[in-house]
Formats: C-alpha cells, structure tokens, sequence
C-alpha cells in the first residue's frame, strides 16, 4: 500500500544519507583498516537504502534512481541525524552509535513485520547492523577509554549528535497506522537506552544533557545540511535526464 | 666438496631456487639486494593501491546510479583491502608498515604516477578500471610466479579482484559509449585521456630500463616493459572496438611480421615531468594522504592507549 | 541644601539625566544594575549579529544569481561589522570582547532564538530580511533614543543598514512571489515558517515579562513588547499585500476601535523549547561559532606575537 | 571581437571562482575583522568576476548569469590556482598572495589595454587589488614571524600553492594574437618574482622548491575540485532553469 511505500521510503532515506556520509570518508580515514571498516558500513547501508526504495519505488512505479536522484529536499524523508556531518573520526562514530542503536532493534522486530517484503529486508539487515553496533561500541570505548584527547572528543562527538535522537523514536501516524507492518518508533525506547547506558557506562561517560532538536525530516523538514549533500549526490544524474548508466 | 656455510650456503640455495623458477620464503637467505628491489617493488605497489583510491573516492558521492555508487564503493575498498595485503606482504621483508608509510609521506618512496592525473568526469571511472586496471592486470599475471613467494600468492588474489573491476571499467564505458551522444563523448574523452598514460604505467622502453635485466633474472620482474606495453596496447584495440570507442594513436596495429602489437610515440616528456613531481595531482595526492595520516594520529594513539591499558588491566586480573 | 558626594552625585545625575530623556556617556556615573542590564542587552544583541551570519552565510555560495550573491555577502558582512560595532559599544562599559565571546561560548550569554532556525530554501534570506530584519528594526528604531550614549549611536547606524537589508528581503520575496509557482510556492512556504518565530522577536507577551518595566524606566527599553509587536505585524500585513502572499494567520486585522493591529495566538511552548535550546539548530550554531573560534585561536595567538616581536623591535631601535 | 570575449571569460572566471571560495569563509573566519576583510575581497572579486562576464557574454548574446550558472566544467576557464580548497587560513593566504601577487600587475597593464572596456574594468579593479595584495602581503609576514605553528603553517600553505603559479604565466595563441588588448602572461613573471620574493625574504621563507603542476585550466581542463564547486554553485538556478531572481 502507500503506506508501506511511505514507511519503506523513510528507512531508505536514512540509509541512503548516511551511506552517503560514510562514502565520504574513503580515502580519509585514520588508518586503512578503518576506510575499509566504514566502507563496509557504507556499502551494507547502500545495500539497505537501495531494498528500501526499490520496494517503495514500485508502489508508484519509480526506480531507486528516481526516487535517489529526482526528489527534491523536502521530499526527502530522512531523520536529522543521518544528515549531520562527518566532522572528526569521534563525531562519525558517535553518529553510528546512536544509527546501529536505533536500527538494530527497529531491523529486529521488522523482521517480523506483516509485510514480508519489509520483513525479508530487515532479516536480512539486521545481522549487518549487528556489525555495525559493534563496530561502533568498541570505538566508543577506545576513544573515551584512550588518551585525554580522544576523551574530549568522543564526549564532544556525542554531544553533537544527542540531539538528534529524540527525533528517531517520534510517533506519528503512519507508524502507527500502519499496524504490524511497521515498528511504533517509541516502543524501541527502552532498549536504546539500555544499549546506548550499557556502553556509555562503560566507558565511564554520561549519557548527554544536550536537549532535542526540533525534527521534522519525516515531514520533510530538514537541516542545513542536507541541500549540500543532496546538490552533491544527484548532480551528475540531473545533468543527463533520463541517461542510463 | 665441503658442505657451504652461512651466506655462501644460502646464495647457493637462493640461486638454485632462482634456477629452478621456485618461490624463496620470508626465513629463506636472500641477497642484501633482492630484499631491498622487492622492498621497493611491493611498498611501490601498495603505495599505488592505497593513493589510487583517491580519484575513484572522488566520484563515489556524485555516482550518477545507485547501483554504480556501490559498486564503486566496493571497488575502492577492494583497493584499501589490497594495500593491507601488500604491506602485510613486504612487511615479512623486514620492514613495518609504518615505516614504509613515513617513506611515501617523506617523498622517498614512489607510488604509480599514473595517480598524478585527476578523474575529473565519471566516465574516467570506466577508463580507469579499463586502462589503469587493465594495464595493472597485464603487468601483475606474470607475478604471480614471481619468486618471492608472500608476493606472488599476493598477486594471486589482487589480480583475481582486479579482473573484475576491469571488467566493470568496460561495462561504465560501454554503457556511456551506448548513451547519449553526450555520455558518448564523455567516454572518448576519458579514453583520449588516459591512452598514454596508461601505456605509459609500464615504465620507460627497454632501452632506456636499466634495472630490468636484474628484475628479471631475479624473476621479480618476467617480461620486459615493451613487451607487455605490446601485450595491452593489443587487448586494447581489442576490446575498443567493442566498445565503439577510439584509440587516439592511428598507429595502433597488429604486425603480422612479428606477431606483436604496435604503436605511436608516447610523450616520454610528460611521463618524466609527473614522476618529477610536476603531473596535475601530485601535491594533491600527497596533501590528502598526510592529511589522513597526521588528522587520524589521534585516533591511532586513542586505540594504542586503550589496548595498553585493557592488557594491564587483563595482566592484573591475571597475577 | 548640602553638595551631594561621590555615588550619591553620580546617583542624583544619573535620574536628571534620564528624566530630562538626555543621554549617559562611558564616563558617566551609573548604577551596578544599570550597566549590567546594558552589558546583557547590548552584547546579546552584538553576539544576535554574529550568530546570526549563519544562517545567511549558508546561502551564499548558492545564490542563483551572482547579483544576489553580491548583496547577500554585503549583508553578512555588515552584520559582522555590526556586531564588531557593538562589541565596541559594550566594551566602554568594562567589559572585553574576549570576555562576551567567552560567555557565548559557555552558553552564559544569549543569542537571539530567531537564529536557532534553519535556512533551508533561497526564499529563507527573502524572509529573514523582510520578517527578521524587518521585526529588528521595530525593535530597534526606539533604541536610537536609548539613554545609553554609544548604544543609540550604534543603533542609529545600524537601524540605517537594516533598513536597506529588510528592503532587499522584501525585493527577493517580491521576485518569487511573480516567478513561477515554484517560486512563488518556495516564497510562501518561507513566510508561513518565519511568521510565528519573527513575531516572538518582541519576547513573551505583557503580562509576562518581568524586566520590562525596570528596563523602560531606564529608558533603554522605549516601548512593551506587545507594542511593538502590534506595530510589526500591522507592517508586515500592508506588505504583505504588495508582495501577493498570504500570512499565516487569518486572525490578523488592524482593530478599529483600538487603532492597532492584532495577530492569533503564538507558540510559546516552541519558543521557550528553543529558547532552551531545543531548537532544529542550536546545537549547530554553537558548534559553528566554536569551530570558528577554536579553529583561528592559532592565528590570533600568530598575530599577537608578530606584534610582540615588532614591538619589541621598535623600541630596540629607538633605544 | 570574439577573442576580446574569450580573454575577457577567462579573467572573470578566475575571479568568480576564487570569490565563491572567500565566500566560504564568512562566518568561519579566524576573528571577526577576517570574516569582513575575506568578505570585501569576496566582494570585489564577484564584482569585477561581473564584470568580465557581462562584457564577454554580450559578444555571445550571453548574461553573467547564463555564463555562471549554465556552463559545464569543461567551459570554464579559470586557472587552477582559483579553485584551489581553502585549506586553513594559512592555505587561503597563500592562494591570495599569489592571485594578488598576479592580478595587481595585470590589472595594471590592462588597464592600458586598446579595448576600452577592458582598460575600463582593469582600471577600477587594480586599486581594490592593490589592497588584497596588501591585505595577504600582511598575513604572510605575521604567520611566518609569529608563532612555529603559524610559520609551519604558512609553509605548508605556500607549498600547497605555489605548484599553481606557473599556469598562470603561461602564454598561449589567445594572448599572443589579441596584441595590445590584453596582457601577455609571461610578461609578468619578473615583477611577480620579484614583488613575491621581497614579500618571503622579509618573512625569512624561501621561495617553495615545489615544481608546477600540469595546468589546463585555460583550455577547459580543471582538477578534481572544480566539480563540487559548481555543483554547489549552480544547483539552485539550474533547479529552475529560466527563473529571474
């Protein structure tokens, strides 16, 4: 239904801005291992955005392309958060632990979504998400268990990013229209906040004060950020409409 | 005869292994100066593997599909994932990677000046997997005999991957070449561009290769430039007229005398200026790696700090 | 009557000079709250200037006309010397810019909250000119009376820039609203946005206000909050014909029996969200302002001991 | 003529190009009075940019506007020292103090040119150039004698820059066969050597031993970073193409 395409279009965004962010860093990340490790990441949320829109694409008879590179901003129905910029290493990474903290239980209980199309991708994205929750967790230990420095910074990466996380967890009434289909983003609160002060715990950091920002990326209200990543992402296949590549 | 001791032993063992086109191993004896061509071959080679990545990573957020975004992606992280494997190689030579990575950022160890050009259109997505990567493959088959063993497993696995990504280097190009007239002559430009350097990625002619006599007969190194410049300049006729694009040298032909493939001058010139430092990208190469290197100390430290604190706390918990 | 001594002279003067309506100058006698009322006042409106670049400064690589790109650096530019302006205003009352910069960044000194809301469209910097500027100046055109010398002088020159920058807000929102439908649409989704935040300008209502009275009293508050308000929406009502777009808010109307305009009720939970830094950017404004300073501290600390070295210099050579 | 036009692109092009990159820097200038003093040089650069421009896309039937938003990157004309990133602030003087080290010459010649439009813009130009020359002339004498970060900074800054010099001295048919209309790049060589070499021996540098690049810029052919320059710049008139402003 419309519905579904809508639901299946909002966890496409996300995974296709911030695979978008995480293709960034390729070629500069701090040491080799780690543009491998967050082109992994990339690629797996590229894989996910792609499913996500394919899916919702064909209840309006558009591409993934159509819908990656002919929507314009305010159709672009993304959370904040995947929009923020890369800023340093311990910025990103605060990034992908608030994203794998909210996706993997939201790929989780998907997977056993009553629309099997949404179900099958979710099972499928879950165990890469596993990865990536892991992946993040233990550079969240490092840096706030490492030198002074990477302290200050992971505390800081994470004071960027907080505010952001209230938007993921917002209610609305597609999500709660939509039924078994979907997952009611405030029913996986509780866990995030175990996941998220299991870690911060243990790295002996608090969980940030920083207040949430006002959201509205699933209406289509965005940050200044996301113009720029957008000017830059879809430049090339506007300046050959309808190209096949 | 008395049974040879120490270096004389190992000489002989090393030049029999040689003779009988074997592989020496990383606690084999080897020559002073063997390890130190093929220190300066394999760190070469995973220098190119690792700024190589750079003007591929220069179009992965401007991809102009999803699917040739991931792709592409894929491709350059293969490329990470080589250097890795290459530094790992070299590494049972004696050296560590961090020291061969002060070496490039200190300007005394080489990457393929092929890298000093910029990718300034997609369509030089295509003509790099399919001339720089193709030219790439032709030189690194035959090493995969080479005699260093770490290296030619190496190679065994790199030139599989690089195989690929040839070949969807001529799937972007001909999906161009089959567009619009626009995204036509977007592709002939790519090629235009990159015919000569890519020819040129096999080093100087043979008359003018003074270290390849050694190369070879130390069988680091199995065919000479202009014989595997022949080889490519071949495949690439080849597959051009498949992809209804043009060679930009008339004198690109099959002799039928020798058998071998031929072709038009090349500017040796430029190839000099950019190994001197003078190509379009080098400061810009090299200003992005530091600037990785020196921007992720930190991150570095962090994790290094970190591990040290962990095993002393694991070394307590232990006593 | 004896001579009235030190604190009580300056105390007597003070009164004279606020009831005859005239103007205190740095040197003057104040009072304790007097002057710290002014430092609040005058450097929030001064760190409103800086913080307020950004959101303007976001659009200015993407101007779609390079006619527009030009007025709009100008007006960045003159709200950095606006605020340079009024940092030197605020600092003859014994307080260092490094001082107000510091409690910014500490999150003591306030901004004003219209900033912490993003520019997402080019008609954004129509809006911010004609509904923000615009509800500036109603703010400010009182204060080119304030009591405080330097304040109404800085004010008197400011209110003259801001004047022209509201002006050329009007003109970009006037050129979209007979542009295309998209144009015209993108124009009136900013009005409907900035409408509420740009009336919330003026602070809470009336009858919640505390400061207000003290702050008239001294005259560097001329009029209430609703006042002005009233005064600015009947502004941005006329205009808003001329523009051919539609505010918000149908309950808008100039009352006939009063003779001021009325507007329907605000958000003022948003505003006190924001105000409490929920708003979609203060986090992002901070960070900016942050970066900014952090990011120069090497080249103000440069520029200090370049003149410490010259210095030094000069008197070695007079000695 | 055609040739005036051609000659006309490329020094508007250079300007616009190094204008949208001072543009980048207000509000994240190192103090207040840098965000207005990179601003002005912004200012004037987008200002004689317009006028270049007007005056080569009237021999082509073109607006300023037209040739800024709606040409390819290939079209562009503009030497690559011009697009050259920001880098830090260091890295932004350096570029100044080479493109002022250029302009104010040129400028000054030009403003003799036989095309009396030219001589017209060049007049008025060189007197706002004079001060950029001044401008960065003073910052690369504080960075170098201030502080070892500021100098190894200016360093690294000059290094990044200087590779670019070259192609701006680079005589081709265009400036050969347009005679006294315009300014013979190598012409200027020695005075750039020497008003450059004066300003670096007061500040104790030598002169970067780093050789020239491969430029191109004059014939259409940019580096890597032109492309996401224009992909910012041009991406909202091209979403509305025919649209006044």
């Amino acid at each position: 239904s419309g519905d579904v395409a809508e639901y299946a279009l909002r966890l496409g965004d996300d995974a296709l801005i911030l695979a978008q962010r995480l293709g960034q860093w390729i070629s500069r990340g701090p040491e080799l291992e780690e543009d491998v490790a967050l082109g992994n990441i990339g690629l797996d949320q590229l894989g996910h955005a792609r499913s996500f829109l394919s899916y919702a694409g064909a209840a309006w008879g558009k591409t993934e392309d159509d819908l990656a590179y002919f929507r314009r901003e305010p159709e672009f129905r993304s959370a904040h958060l995947f929009e923020q910029p890369n800023g340093d290493f311990a910025a990103t990474i605060a990034r992908q632990f608030v994203a794998a903290s909210w996706q993997y239980p939201l790929y989780r209980e998907l997977s056993s979504s009553s629309d099997p199309m949404l179900a099958a991708i979710a099972a499928k994205a879950v165990k890469e998400v596993d990865y990536h929750l892991d992946h993040s967790t233990q550079w969240v230990l490092r840096l706030a268990g490492g030198t002074e420095e990477s302290r200050r910074r992971m505390v800081a990466g994470l004071d960027l990013m907080w505010p952001f996380v209230g938007e993921l967890f917002e209610d609305d009434p597609l999500t709660t229209q939509l039924g078994d289909a979907a997952v009611v983003p405030s029913s996986l609160t509780a866990e995030f906040d175990r996941t998220t002060g299991a870690v911060l715990a243990e790295a002996e950091l608090a969980v940030p004060a920083h207040p949430m920002a006002t959201g509205g990326g699933r209406r289509g209200r965005h940050s200044e950020h996301l113009g720029y990543l957008l000017a830059e992402m879809q430049v090339l296949a506007r300046d050959f409409p309808g190209a096949s590549w | 005869m008395p049974e040879l001791q120490g270096d004389d032993a190992g000489q002989a063992h090393f030049d029999a292994v040689i003779a009988r086109d074997s592989r020496i191993e990383p606690t084999d004896w080897m020559p002073a100066d063997y390890r130190h061509a093929l220190i300066r071959q394999m760190s070469q080679h995973a220098h190119s593997e690792i700024i190589g990545m750079q003007p591929e990573a220069n179009w992965i957020t401007r991809a102009p599909s999803l699917k040739r975004k991931a792709i592409l992606m894929a491709k350059v992280q293969d490329e990470a994932g080589h250097g890795l494997y290459l530094y790992s190689a070299t590494e049972t030579l004696g050296i560590t990677r961090d020291e061969m990575t002060a070496q490039l950022l200190a300007g005394k160890a080489r990457y393929s000046s092929i890298f000093n050009y910029p990718a300034v259109t997609w369509a030089d997505m295509g003509a790099i997997g399919w001339m720089v990567d193709g030219a790439a493959i032709t030189n690194q088959v035959p090493l995969c005999r080479a005699s260093y063993g770490p290296y030619a497993r190496a190679m065994v696995r790199i030139c599989k991957e690089e195989s690929f990504h040839q070949r969807q280097g001529f799937e972007i190009l001909l999906e161009l070449s089959h567009g619009t007239p626009g995204q036509k002559a977007m592709a002939q430009d790519a090629v235009n561009r990159w015919y000569g350097p890519s020819l040129m990625m096999f080093g100087p002619p043979d008359t003018d290769s003074p270290n390849s006599q050694q190369s070879m007969a130390w069988n680091i190194k199995r065919f000479s430039n202009d014989e595997l410049r022949s080889r490519f300049v071949g495949m690439l006729a080849e597959q051009a007229k498949v992809l209804g694009l043009e060679l930009p040298d008339p004198a690109v032909r099959l002799n039928p005398d020798t058998g071998k493939w031929e072709h038009g001058p090349l500017d040796w010139d430029e190839f000099k200026n950019v190994l001197a430092g003078r190509g379009p990208c080098n400061a810009q190469r090299m200003e992005r790696r530091r600037a990785a290197h020196d921007g992720g100390a930190w991150v570095r430290e962090a994790a290094a700090a970190y591990a040290a604190k962990q095993a002393a706390r694991a070394a307590q918990e232990v006593a």
